[in-house]
Formats: structure tokens, C-alpha cells, sequence
């Protein structure tokens, strides 16, 4: 099947995103197909090269980067929420005058439109929040 | 994308005190755009963010609740309330703002969007959906 | 001492926690979503309506108002505050306690 | 359809929302701090017992496992699935709603 | 920063659905370094933070939970639990991890740091304190 | 009087961060002393340059910047929570291998040390969060 996920909060403060991607790894195992990982509200979080968690702890970001490389996952940021939040891409930083971004390799910045698409186009949208 | 699908955009929290109910908005504006089948549900707290006469000056936050009335340019025209949740919370429909439609088959005629639906109706109606997102 | 409640007690169990610990005496104020708890002719309304007998109950005005809810509709007895208000009860009482 | 509950019972009304809005036959999965909703002989645990005659129950084990709450710990009839049967349970049913 | 003050941690809500009690606890262990009178109050879904058994292997998150034991090295020695979010919650203190601290004026006898105590125990205990955190 | 102020979380997502702002300006203008204002949890996502929220909204993280210069107020970010998050100065930076920063002009990175000290200093201590 054809599965489209919403992952609505930041890394660490709240398990969507380990939830969200859990079951990705599953859905992957299970021979599904991930449209796309769409990141809205705080979820844009996920994607900033910044972090630095302790290192007996996962690494969130790197993890999202990884899966994505290991199976082409669309990773998409909303540039809205991106926007009011601080994750921005190298294109982003020069259309808002910012001296520098911090998106993580495998992330992109893209509109809402991405998030209808994959309700259209998927066969389950599942959301993962608070 | 020729496909039509059901959208229902479920709205359970109150404005102001998180950004769900204003990002979750800017979705349905955006989505709009697609020509699918949509409609709005407002239950639990979130039946607040219809209240009338909401006034941020004073906390210094974006007042969105004029977009709520834009809807009905963007084609969202069914809007349903849940009557539960308006009464556990000693509310009614005059405390709502009056959301609009114009019916291009009807002379354009001015038609409410909004529908005071009972729990068991909305059931219905989320069962018929095909994808559901919540804000 | 003062405790802040930020949280609709129609989704939250927060109000009822701090009313559960608050002893006679106390100040509430209610804030952000908190202020939901202020309402009168809800399903809610006789928990925090009792505790008005032994607790003075306030809610932030810039939060009643940004939500809508003119003051004729709160529970008798409550008072509204601004934000020079809460600084006063902050330091009026011993210490402050944010219900979250 | 499933519907998926992420909120403790003893916190927040998104179980009790759910049930309200779930019908008959439809799948309910407990997850995160969802899963407190699950254990048998609490306050809540009424609620969920008597919805599971027409509804079918499960909870996440590794959110269990985490939470240190063994399965003779939930009411009976709840079945434990990982998230390999996440997976099923979203692509058995027509569509998933999260309540959050 | 010769002055003593009465700290208090409450404790309110259960592990790893957020990081607000794995933050917390670092924020406890911190504060050890500064020698004020601290204690720590676990309430509600708080109380869940203790619960014995956490195994954190599937749902890759980090187990936290053998800090706690750790609190006592810490000088951490009273551990406050409300009796009445344990019976709402069906659990027992046989359900809790047994945490304890090492008595120096009693021989380094080993004693247990948690405290069962009322509602109206715990709300004395709040008002006897000059600073409260909450996580 | 001395207050301190703790809060934690992320700007926009919650109205936390509004609160915290708008009793300090209150504080302020009846003659308190704000000791510190100390950035936890997600909290330190408020002192990130890179935001740039719609323009007829409220730019939260600028109004901090502005504020603190205005009254030579503390901002002091959380290191542990920021490594978290990826909120980041140029030291960290370094110390931590990433090419790039975001700290806000006004923040300050530091540890919870300075959270003890503003409950032991300040003669009240406000937590503003979610």
C-alpha cells in the first residue's frame, strides 16, 4: 500500500516522531510504499543539522536523514511552519536576508500543497502529534 | 491528481493558547486549490474558535478569526458544529460568528455554512470521509 | 500563595489538580486556555464555583478577550486581571505555583 | 476505521472524545501515553471495559514495555500488537483518525 | 548564594510520551550541586515516572528510569508519592522502584526515600516551600 | 522585587512564551527587577535567529532581542535542551563540529546551574509552559 505520513511535533519534547518513525521502518519492512513524511507545526524541528543529543541517547535527526537515503523517503518541511520556527534551506536563508540555514541532509522546504497531494495520493494518512 | 476525495479538517482545540487552530487553517486555505470534497468539523474545544468578539490587542497575538469568515470565497460551505460540545460548554449558536456561502446555482444567493450537527451525526459524517486531518 | 492554570478544564485535568492541592486562602488565576475554567453555565462550572467560597479566583482579561468572552459570562465572583494585575498577585503572594 | 488514542485518560478527554465518535466495529489503538487507558482497575477503566463489546481494542506493546506495565496489567480483551500490526491495523481499515 | 531555600520538583506527568520528566530529573541532579532543602512530589500521571520495569528496547527511546536510583547519592532523600493518584491509577507501592539514600549520621544505614503520602499531606508540603518547579 | 523567569517552550506552538513576554513588560513598568529569564525545554527555541514569521504577525524572537537590549535583561538558553534542539552559538558550534549557528542577538548559552541560581536569588520564580 501506498502510505503518507504527518509527524506535527519537534524532536525529543514529544514521542510523535519516534512513533512516526517506528511505524515507518515497519510499514518499509512490511513491503509498503512511504509517498511521502510530511513535517508540519513543530515537526519541522526534526529537520535542523544542528542538534547535538547526548550520545547515549538517539540521534533523531540523523535517523530521519539515514532512513531517508537507505529508501528515497520524501522528506518534506513546510515552508510556513518552517519559517515562523527558524529551519531554513540555502534558498530560504537568502529569500528572508538570514546569514546561514541549518536544514539536514535529506530534508526539503515545500509548500502545504505537498500535504493535500499526499492525502489525494496516498492510501492512508497517518498523523502522528500531540 | 483527477481523483476526488473527502477531506474532513476536525478542529478540537481552542484559539489563541496553541498555533494548531491558525496553521491548521492555513491548510485548509491551501487545500482548497485542489477541488476536493471538503468539509469542517468543530467539536471538543474547538468549537471556541468560532466564538464571536475576539480581541487580541491586548495580548499582542494575530487575531485570525477574519479568516474564518473567508471560507466560504474558498469554497469550504459545510461547516458543522457539534451541538454536545456547544452545550457542555453553556454555549449556543448566536455566540458564533454568522460563516457565509454564495451559491453560484442559486442566484448567488448568501446560504449559513454553518450546521449545528448532534454527536451521532458527525459520527456519520467522519465515517464517510477518506482522509481526515486534526488541528 | 499563587496558582496559574493554563489549560481548558474541558480537555485538561490540570484545573482539577490544582483545586485538589490549593488550600483555603489561595489565589487562582487562570490564564491562556486556563480562562475556559472561568465560565459560567458549563459542565464544569460548580467545581471551580464551589472553590470561590474559601479561594479568590481571577482570569487574565487580554486572554478573556482575545477568546471572545465578555465578562458578563464568568462565574460570580471572579475577578479580571491584566497583565499588571498577575505581576501583583506574583508578588503579593509567597511563592507561585504554574499548573501546566 | 481505526482511530488512534495518544493521550492519558487521567490527563486529557482524548479517549473519552474518541469513544464518543467511534462506532461500532471500528479499531481503537492505544499509543504513547494512550496506553495508561488500557490498565484495568483505575478510575477510567469503566469507559474503555464497556466499549470493548462492540469495539475492538489494542494497545502498543513497545509503549507498554517502556511504560513498564505488563499485559495481565490491562483489561481483558485488549490485544497487544507491535508495530508491525500498527501497520495492519492502518491498512486494514479504510482510513485512520488520531486523536490528539 | 549563602541563603537556604525549601525547593520543590513536582512530578506530574508519565515518561517518554514527552521529555519533560527526563529534563526535569537533569535539572534535579543540577540543583544537588547547591545544597538547598530539596524534595521532589510525584502526582497524577507523575507517579508513572517510578513505575517499576521500564524497558525502553523496542520503542528506541532512552530508558531513563535507573536515574532515579541515582537520586539518593545525589542527596535527594525525600521522595514524596500521592497516595490517591496511586488508587486512581490502580497502583500500589509494590508497583514503585525502591529508591533509597544512605543515612552518613546513622552508620550509612540504608533507608527508602519515598514517602506515601495524602493529598492533604502533599498540599501542606506545597505551601511549607519557597520554590516550586514543575515537570 | 527580584523575579525570575523560567519558560519552556517554543515560540508560536504555545502561548507560553507570549505570557512570559507580556508580564516581564508588566514587571517591568511597575518597577521589578527581572533577574533572569531562563529558556528550557523547547523554550529554547525562542532565541533563533533564523525565524521570520509572517509580517503582520508578532516576531517573537526580535521582540526578546529588542527587550533585552531595551533593559539589559539576561536571556539564558538551557545547553542541554539547545543541543537537543539545535540552538546553537558560535562555541557550541565549534565544540560540537556544525558549520553554522543561530543564536539570536540578547541569548545567552548556558547551563541549568543559572536556572538553581534564579530560584535561589530571585525573590519569586515564574514557569511559563504547556
Amino acid at each position: 500500500m501506498k502510505l503518507a505520513v504527518m509527524v506535527n511535533e519537534g524532536p525529543y519534547t514529544h514521542q510523535a516522531s519516534d512513533t512516526a518513525y517506528n511505524f515507518i521502518v515497519a510499514a518499509l519492512a512490511a513491503g509498503h510504499e512511504i509517498f511521502r513524511v510530511f513535517f508540519y507545526h513543530d515537526g519541522v524541528n526534526n529537520g535542523t543539522r544542528l542538534s547535538t543529543p547526548p550520545q547515549d541517547d538517539r540521534h533523531i535527526v540523523n535517523r530521519w536523514s539515514e532512513l531517508s537515503k537507505a529508501h528515497d523517503l520524501d522528506l518534506v518541511v513546510c515552508v510556513a511552519a518552517a519559517q515562523r520556527r527558524g529551519i531554513v534551506d540555502p534558498d530560504e536563508a537568502k529569500r528572508n536576508g538570514k546569514d546561514s540555514d541549518n536544514i539536514a541532509p535529506g530534508f526539503r522546504i515545500s509548500g502545504l500543497g505537498q500535504l493535500i497531494e499526499a492525502g489525494i495520493q496516498a492510501d492512508r494518512l497517518l498523523v502522528f502529534g500531540d | 491528481m483527477s481523483e476526488t476525495k473527502k477531506f474532513m479538517y476536525i478542529n478540537r482545540r481552542p484559539p489563541y493558547g496553541t498555533v494548531y487552530p491558525l496553521e491548521g487553517l492555513e491548510v485548509v486555505l491551501i487545500g482548497a486549490a485542489f477541488e476536493q470534497d471538503v468539509c469542517m468539523a468543530f467539536i471538543s474545544d474547538g468549537v471556541f474558535q468560532l466564538k464571536q468578539g475576539q480581541d487580541t490587542i491586548e495580548s499582542g497575538m494575530k487575531n485570525f478569526s477574519p479568516t474564518y469568515r473567508a471560507l466560504g470565497d474558498y469554497e469550504v460551505t459545510r461547516i458543522y458544529v457539534e451541538r454536545e460540545s456547544l452545550e457542555e460548554r453553556g454555549l449556543t449558536e448566536a455566540d458564533l460568528m454568522p460563516l457565509t456561502w454564495e451559491d453560484e446555482d442559486d442566484d448567488w444567493a448568501e446560504k449559513p455554512s454553518i450546521q449545528i450537527v448532534s454527536r451521532t451525526q458527525l459520527s456519520d459524517l467522519l465515517e464517510e470521509q477518506d482522509v481526515v486531518f486534526n488541528f | 500563595m499563587l496558582h496559574t492554570v493554563n489549560k481548558s478544564p474541558f480537555e485538561s485535568a490540570s484545573l482539577k489538580v490544582c483545586l485538589g492541592l490549593a488550600k483555603p486562602g489561595s489565589d487562582i488565576l487562570l490564564i491562556e486556555d486556563g480562562i475556559y475554567g472561568a465560565l459560567a453555565g458549563t459542565i464544569h462550572t460548580a467545581m471551580l464555583a464551589e472553590a470561590t467560597s474559601a479561594i479568590s479566583v481571577y482570569a487574565l482579561g487580554p486572554d478573556l478577550k482575545a477568546r471572545g468572552l465578555p465578562e458578563d459570562r464568568l462565574i460570580p465572583g471572579i475577578k479580571v486581571v491584566g497583565y499588571d494585575g498577575f505581576v501583583e498577585l506574583a508578588c503579593a503572594n509567597d511563592k507561585v505555583q504554574s499548573w501546566l
